[in-house]
């Protein structure tokens, strides 16, 4: 990758804001317009997402494409380099943006569905996307932080405007605790801030710095804990059912494909890669915490009847997965820890389509009411079992990837704790097949002899997440391999 | 309203019991003071000094203190001539006069007035609110700090300078005209402010209810 | 010559009083009047630095002149404020004037 | 096309499931030839494979560890500290499982060209079945233990699909998750015994650690933790007690399914596994004891579950239990060979029993014993051909399935005590009288449903065709463990020679035990038709002799109940006391809670707004004077 691409990393924030004030020029009735503009714009980032993958070079530098236009410097408390927007990439912000790239496609595709103000949804929808992609690029402190709250707060709005079931308090009770993470992030980030007195918010100094061992301590909890909150993080994870259940289609997607992996991102790039000692100490809670939201996610599960819920309780716990592999503190468990954001968020990013899907035509999550669905939605039941199947580990599927490289750093680091989560997958295999046995299979309910196959667009939507699904549960060689240097390289504190 | 001013028999009452307590207080001050001067104890600058302190704070202590708005009114009155005399005693004839046209011939008059429009009853018991210990122990601790401050510190060399009337209005009409500007324009405001919100608007006549609400309210 | 903590101590105490006054009055006027003692103490300050500790600018004169005429512009607009209390509710009692809680 | 290129035909069938997967509703057929010609591809060059490895055993230079070709890195971490290396590997094991996969998965294929024909989903089901066997031959093939896995897993998940094949019935869709839980919790176990060799050797290479384990380079225990976890994985798919309750339901899946899948292939994957780690397993015998009497209790209490069975195919499927029993207890006793050349044998006539269970129930839409009877006067080839297998499942002479099962019995005693050796002889006993049981209430006697009876007719060539040559194989599978058979075919030796791992086997013929076990096989036929062949009435004497015992195999040892009663008390009851947690606690109390904790502060606090300027200026004093004070105290 080289120096200009730092322009596309540039580009891939500015296409979906750029995306959104057109939107606003255009006037809301000309729905074409709004389709061809999202279309194009939602192809054209995973256009760029592909090729900054793709472009990322795993044996050049660790940030690549860097690139930096000062903002402010010597104003106040900011000197040389004060504030920048400054953009690169390392391996694992590529896997991000491609995972980024790969579900805001589909979701734009299905949220053309929407008729009550779908330009509106269209302009917050991008928003949220341009802090998504903008928090994986940047490389200062401060624009990082603008753009992870950028990719927040218009949840709110998505989600207590476009949403269903008990959406404000889903969307209140999201937004509280999310913002209540953030103001821990700010906390810790001013005091790094504080602590590295060159005056400057640039990363790079963040992560030459070694602050010293007690300091890291004291503030590494409040990142792992402000941004486990986003990541959804047990016992911090009380939004995320009610506020997955609560989202709209394409907002779920995103939220639960995307956004969660930006709390996973922060606690990697603010926590673990500026305070390693912090993070070293503090990784044994790591573990514990990410144990038990796994097994307490899917145990859970079990219980849930809402289709939605069922699946926010699976998302709870596939992250308590990546938290345990962060607390490993090995190459392994780390690199299992990023493709599972990566396969949680294009698995995840699946169910919440075909749930979309299927809600909209039959106003009905609850599993013991949809049975034999099967028969009237065959293409849809073969999507949602086979996201179901990735879920559930099995292997050639993007989960079975990751979650071996877990399984193993966990075995390393705390072999009691591997066997954990080994068993952890057999009980998420329990309430998906549940699930499937008693939503899709077996005679059809009669309420649905009217519903029909899922639309086209949902069904090309469904089609890319399924390709990338089985492309890293085939042939992961692409992601491990941009992934593993960059921890080797980067991340202070990860033994092999 | 003028049948509520003080009649002149009320003034004299006032004038009496005045001039009781300020021999009361005065007359032991003065003696003092008078005692030290010959003592070779203070200069006769300083004796000016003291006796115009002592109508500055008994004035205020007097404000403060009394029950009676128009004794309040009055002894607020003695204090700003005092510090008008202070002014005087800091070399510094100009302020002086401004204090005392400024302030006694617009500022009390109008407190008075207002205390005359305002006090609808003929009631002097104003008594004070209910967090008069607290006021006490705070006013106490904050006066307690200040004079505990200026003792403390060390103000240096020390010169008295006169202010020459034409260097005063050099400087403020020179250097400072901006904010004379300004200050002008605020009061300006201020009076056109005071006049709006003391006028009886009009809207408030047009607020009586008239035509169908009126038959609704009533 | 008059030591500069003479003025100094008066006008604390001065100010005290004062505020004294401010926290403790009932009515509005004897409240405006117990500012009027405050911003007395002030000047008294101002103009004892002019005079003591800057024998060419005085700028604490000036000052002094401000606060002077400041005071009468606030004078002037409180008792705007004050009357139209009294109208409004019949009394100038601070205590019984409390639109200000939820 | 030689050893090197195996990998060549899992690729095939792969391909194959991709075309017609997506496009069966374009090909003529559904694509059902392509299948049938991609399966009749890859029977073909596994004969090439065959004279391959001939060629090079007996030219001399075949090399025991068999060929190990390194196709590529999957993936790798920091040079060479953690890589996942795809391999194949050939040795004599692997060249009977292709032949055994790829035979009868064509014979299968081509059976159910007439089974299936006319279903719905009848492309899928070809998708599915060439899937499976990619994922089958992928499993034998594999040099890796993740590579092993992933088809491990691969094989399970065609399982599952095709026992819910028929996915509107419920029992369907119950039986397909039982299945795919219970190997499921197997595979747990399997994984975590992968991960366990991988930390102590640092290779998921299966030679790798195999060398590792033999050179005493791994703690004992640890390795027999390792080796039980894998044989707990080994257990679940190859329906071993306790995990054997999925296989009997499994039946809910399309008949030749359950002969492919159910009978011949996938659930002797388990015995597979172990085989090739035999030479470890005969370092930790604690673990090979597990083996042995696991597999010895599974063998007994199928057998006798299958003694009061009334569904063919669950007869079939008890009996498919108890023979993988007999395996195991072959590999616990050390006995590869042996189990191996049961594998084979068995491969073939269970094969031959499922597929004409499936004639019958095509021919009279029923599946009960209590439904049937009398059906060789309307079937004729179908009852001859299927009482050839089940004289080979009973153990009769010169049929397949005596040579294999007593060499299990020799090895047996030679190789553990001679308690084992008597029970599996008397198991031996029970498999000739179930089947003897299910052969005459299915085929002799009178019809007992009439309709059903006359409705029946002899299936159709195509389904004839692979019962005629299963049949025949069922015969004279058994001939190439004779030494003059194994020269004929080019293995000097026979089978014995070829299949061994550590050292060479020659096939034992013990003449006394050989006597001893046909007395029993021949004896036991005969009190089997004693009984049975009588009238109804008759045949519940027994029942009614021990009402008890009865309802103990009939409920199959209350193994489903303690089961079901585990999941809904048990885990349900956890997972609804989490769920609870997870609502009351944490979202009600700490979240919800924390909310209303801070609005209650709110309202009380709102007191403190009184409205009234004093206040508010007495707080402002307050405050002043306490910044005096701080800045006066800090001077």
């Amino acid at each position: 990758m080289t120096e200009s691409d730092g322009y596309i990393l540039l580009a891939l924030f500015l296409v979906p804001l750029g995306t959104g004030v057109l939107l606003m020029l255009t006037p809301s009735r000309e729905r074409a317009a709004v389709i061809g503009i999202t279309g194009l714009s939602s192809l054209a980032m995973f256009v760029l997402s592909v090729y900054v993958f793709a472009k990322y070079s795993f044996t050049g530098a660790q940030f690549q494409g860097v690139l930096a236009i000062t903002w402010m410097e010597n104003v106040g408390l900011l000197s040389e380099k004060g504030m920048q927007l400054k953009v690169g990439v390392d391996g694992i912000a590529a896997v991000m943006v491609l995972l980024t790239g790969i579900v805001i496609m589909p979701g734009t595709w299905v949220s053309w569905k929407i008729q009550d103000r779908m330009k509106d949804f269209f302009i917050l929808l991008y928003v949220l996307v341009a802090g998504v992609y903008g928090t994986f690029v940047m490389l200062d402190l401060l624009f990082w932080f603008f753009f992870y709250e950028l990719a927040l707060l218009p949840m709110y709005l998505l989600i207590a405007v476009w949403g269903s079931t008990r959406k404000e308090y889903g969307a209140m009770k999201l937004m509280m605790m999310l913002i209540a993470g953030s103001v821990l992030i700010f906390t810790a980030l001013f005091a790094m801030f504080n602590e590295l007195g060159t005056g400057s918010f640039d990363m790079t100094q963040y992560f030459a710095a070694h602050f010293d061992p007690t300091f890291q301590k004291i503030f590494f909890p409040f990142i792992a804990i402000g941004c486990g909150t986003l990541g959804g993080m047990f016992p911090f994870h009380g939004w995320s059912p009610d506020g997955h259940a609560a989202a709209p289609t394409a907002v779920s997607m995103l939220h639960a494909g995307v956004l969660m992996k930006l709390g996973a991102f922060g606690i990697i790039r603010l926590g673990f890669q500026m305070m390693p000692e912090g993070g070293a100490f503090w990784a044994p809670a790591l573990i514990v915490v990410g144990i038990t939201a796994a097994l307490y996610g899917a145990v859970s599960a079990l219980r849930q009847t809402d289709l939605k819920l069922m699946t926010g309780f699976s998302s709870v716990s596939h992250m308590g997965y990546v938290f345990l592999g962060l607390g490993t503190l090995n190459v392994i468990g780390w690199n299992g820890a990023i493709l599972q954001m990566f396969a949680h968020g294009i698995m995840t990013a699946l169910f919440f389509l075909l749930i979309g899907g299927m809600y909209d035509q039959s106003h009905d999550r609850e599993i013991p009411n949809l049975s034999g669905l099967a028969r009237q939605m065959p293409i849809w039941s073969i999507f949602f079992v086979i996201a179901g199947l990735a879920s559930l580990g099995l292997p050639g599927m993007s989960g079975f990837v990751a979650e071996l490289h877990i399984f193993i750093g966990a075995f390393r680091a705390y072999p009691i704790i591997g066997g954990l989560a080994v068993l952890t997958a057999a009980i998420t295999a329990t309430y998906l097949l549940r699930m499937f046995a008693a939503a899709f299979f077996g005679p059809l309910n009669p309420r649905w002899s009217g519903l029909k196959e899922i639309t086209w667009t949902e069904r090309a939507g469904a089609a890319v997440l399924v390709g990338a699904i089985l492309l890293l549960g085939l042939w992961p060689s692409p992601w491990v391999d941009r992934i593993a240097p960059t921890i080797i390289q980067s991340i202070p504190g990860v033994t092999l | 309203m003028f049948d509520r001013l003080p009649l002149p028999s009320q003034f004299d009452r006032i004038i009496v019991q005045g001039g009781i307590a300020a021999t009361l207080f005065g007359v032991p001050v003065l003696v003092v003071l008078l005692a030290l001067l010959i003592g070779n104890r203070i200069e006769a600058p300083e004796l000016v000094f003291w006796l115009d302190a002592t109508v500055v704070l008994l004035g205020a202590l007097g404000a403060v203190f009394l029950r009676n708005l128009v004794h309040a009114a009055l002894a607020l009155i003695a204090t700003l001539i005092g510090v008008a005399g202070i002014f005087l005693l800091l070399a510094n004839e100009f302020l002086a006069l401004v204090q005392i046209l400024v302030y006694g011939g617009g500022v009390v008059i109008l407190l008075i007035f207002g205390l005359m429009l305002t006090n609808a009853q003929d009631d002097p018991v104003v008594t004070d609110g209910s967090q008069k210990p607290f006021a006490f122990g705070i006013a106490a601790i904050l006066g307690g700090l200040f004079v505990a401050a200026v003792i403390d510190a060390n103000w240096g060399a020390q010169t008295l300078s006169v202010v020459p009337f034409r260097d005063f209005g050099a400087r403020l009409f020179r250097d400072f005209l901006v904010p004379v500007i300004l200050v002008a324009v605020l009061l300006d405001i201020a009076l056109t402010g005071a006049f709006v919100n003391a006028r009886r608007s009009s809207d408030e006549d047009a607020m009586v209810p008239t035509g169908q609400d009126a038959e609704a309210r009533s | 010559m008059i030591p500069i903590e003479n003025f100094l101590l008066l006008a604390a105490v001065l100010f005290a009083i004062g505020f004294y006054g401010v926290l403790a009055r009932r009515s509005a006027i004897l409240i405006l009047i117990s500012v009027e003692l405050m911003l007395a103490g002030a000047a008294i300050n101002f103009v004892t630095f002019a005079t003591y500790l800057d024998p060419v600018g005085f700028s604490g004169a000036v000052f002094a002149l401000f606060v002077i005429t400041v005071a009468a512009a606030e004078v002037g607009l409180a008792l705007g404020i004050v009357l139209r209390i009294f109208r409004e509710r019949q009394t100038v009692n601070v205590d019984e004037v409390d639109s200000l809680k939820w | 096309m030689g050893m090197e290129q195996v990998w060549v035909l899992p690729a095939i069938l792969a391909g194959v499931f991709v075309v017609v997967a997506l496009f069966n509703r374009l090909l003529p057929h559904r694509g059902d030839f392509l299948a049938i010609l991609g399966m009749l591809a890859v029977v073909a060059l596994v004969a090439l494979v065959l004279l391959d490895f001939q060629g090079a055993f007996v030219g001399g230079h075949f090399d025991p560890a068999g060929t190990n070709v390194y196709a590529f890195d999957w993936l790798t971490i920091g040079h060479d500290f953690f890589t996942i290396q795809f391999s194949t590997f050939v040795d004599s094991i692997t060249v009977v499982m292709l032949v055994v996969v790829s035979f009868v998965a064509l014979m299968v294929m081509l059976y159910s060209v007439g089974y299936m024909h006319g279903e719905p989903r009848y492309g899928w089901y070809f998708a599915l079945l060439a899937f499976f066997t990619a994922a089958m031959l992928t499993l034998v093939i594999s040099g890796n233990l993740i590579q092993l896995y992933l088809a491990w897993e691969g094989v399970g998940l065609a399982s599952y699909l095709l026992i819910g094949f028929y996915w509107e019935r419920r029992t369907a869709a119950e039986a397909a998750k039982k299945a795919f839980i219970t190997t499921r919790i197997g595979d747990v176990g399997l994984l975590i015994g992968i991960i366990l060799l991988w930390r102590a050797t640092g290779s998921f290479d299966i030679q790798t650690i195999i060398a590792a384990a033999r050179s005493g380079a791994i703690d004992e225990t640890y390795l027999t933790v390792a080796m039980l976890l894998l044989f707990a994985g080994a257990a679940g798919k190859s329906a071993q007690f306790p995990l054997h309750v999925w296989l009997p339901d499994a039946m809910e899946g399309p008949t030749p399914v359950s002969a492919l899948i159910h009978a011949a292939t996938m659930v002797v994957a388990g015995v597979y596994l172990v085989a090739r780690f035999s030479p470890v397993f005969a370092e930790v015998l604690v673990a090979r004891d597990v083996v042995l009497y696991v597999g010895l209790l599974t063998a007994v209490m199928a057998a006798t579950m299958a003694l009061v069975e009334n569904d063919i195919k669950r007869v079939l499927a008890y009996s498919t239990v108890s023979q993988l029993g007999f395996m195991f207890v072959a590999l616990g006793a050390g006995a590869v060979t042996a189990a191996m050349f049961h594998l084979f044998t068995h491969a073939f006539f269970k094969s031959l029993l499922f597929l004409g269970s499936g004639s019958v129930i095509h021919a009279t839409e029923h599946q009960t014993v209590e439904q049937l009877g009398g059906l060789r006067r309307k079937m004729p080839i179908t009852t001859l051909t299927f009482v050839v297998g089940g004289l080979a499942l009973a153990g009769v002479p010169i049929f397949a399935g005596f040579w294999s099962k007593d060499e299990i019995l020799v090895a047996v005693n030679e190789g553990a005590a001679l308690p084992v050796y008597a029970i599996l002889a008397l198991t031996a006993g029970l498999t000739a009288l179930y089947t003897t049981r299910l052969i005459l209430l299915t085929f002799f006697g009178e019809p007992k449903n009439q309709h059903a009876f006359e409705h029946a007719h002899e299936s159709p060539p195509p389904m004839l065709g692979p019962l005629v040559i299963l049949a025949a194989l069922a015969t004279v599978a058994g001939f190439v463990a004779l030494d003059g058979v194994g020269r004929a075919l080019g293995f000097a030796g026979g089978i014995g020679e070829i299949l061994y791992l550590s050292s060479p086997h020659h096939f034992e013929f013990n003449a006394m035990l050989a006597l001893a076990s046909t007395v029993v096989a021949v004896g036991a036929i005969g009190i089997g038709w004693a009984y049975w062949s009588g009238t109804a009435e008759r045949a519940t004497r027994a029942r009614l002799w021990a009402p008890e015992l009865h309802q103990l195999l009939v409920r199959r040892y209350y193994m489903d109940d303690l089961y079901q009663a585990l999941i809904n008390r048990v885990i349900l009851g956890l997972a609804g006391v989490v769920a609870w947690f997870d609502k009351r606690v944490v979202n009600e109390t700490g979240v919800d809670g924390g909310a209303q904790l801070l609005g209650f502060f709110g309202y009380r606090l709102k007191f403190l707004q009184t409205g009234k300027i004093p206040n508010y200026a007495l707080a402002m004093a307050v405050g002043l004077t306490a910044i005096v004070l701080v800045a006066f105290g800090r001077q």
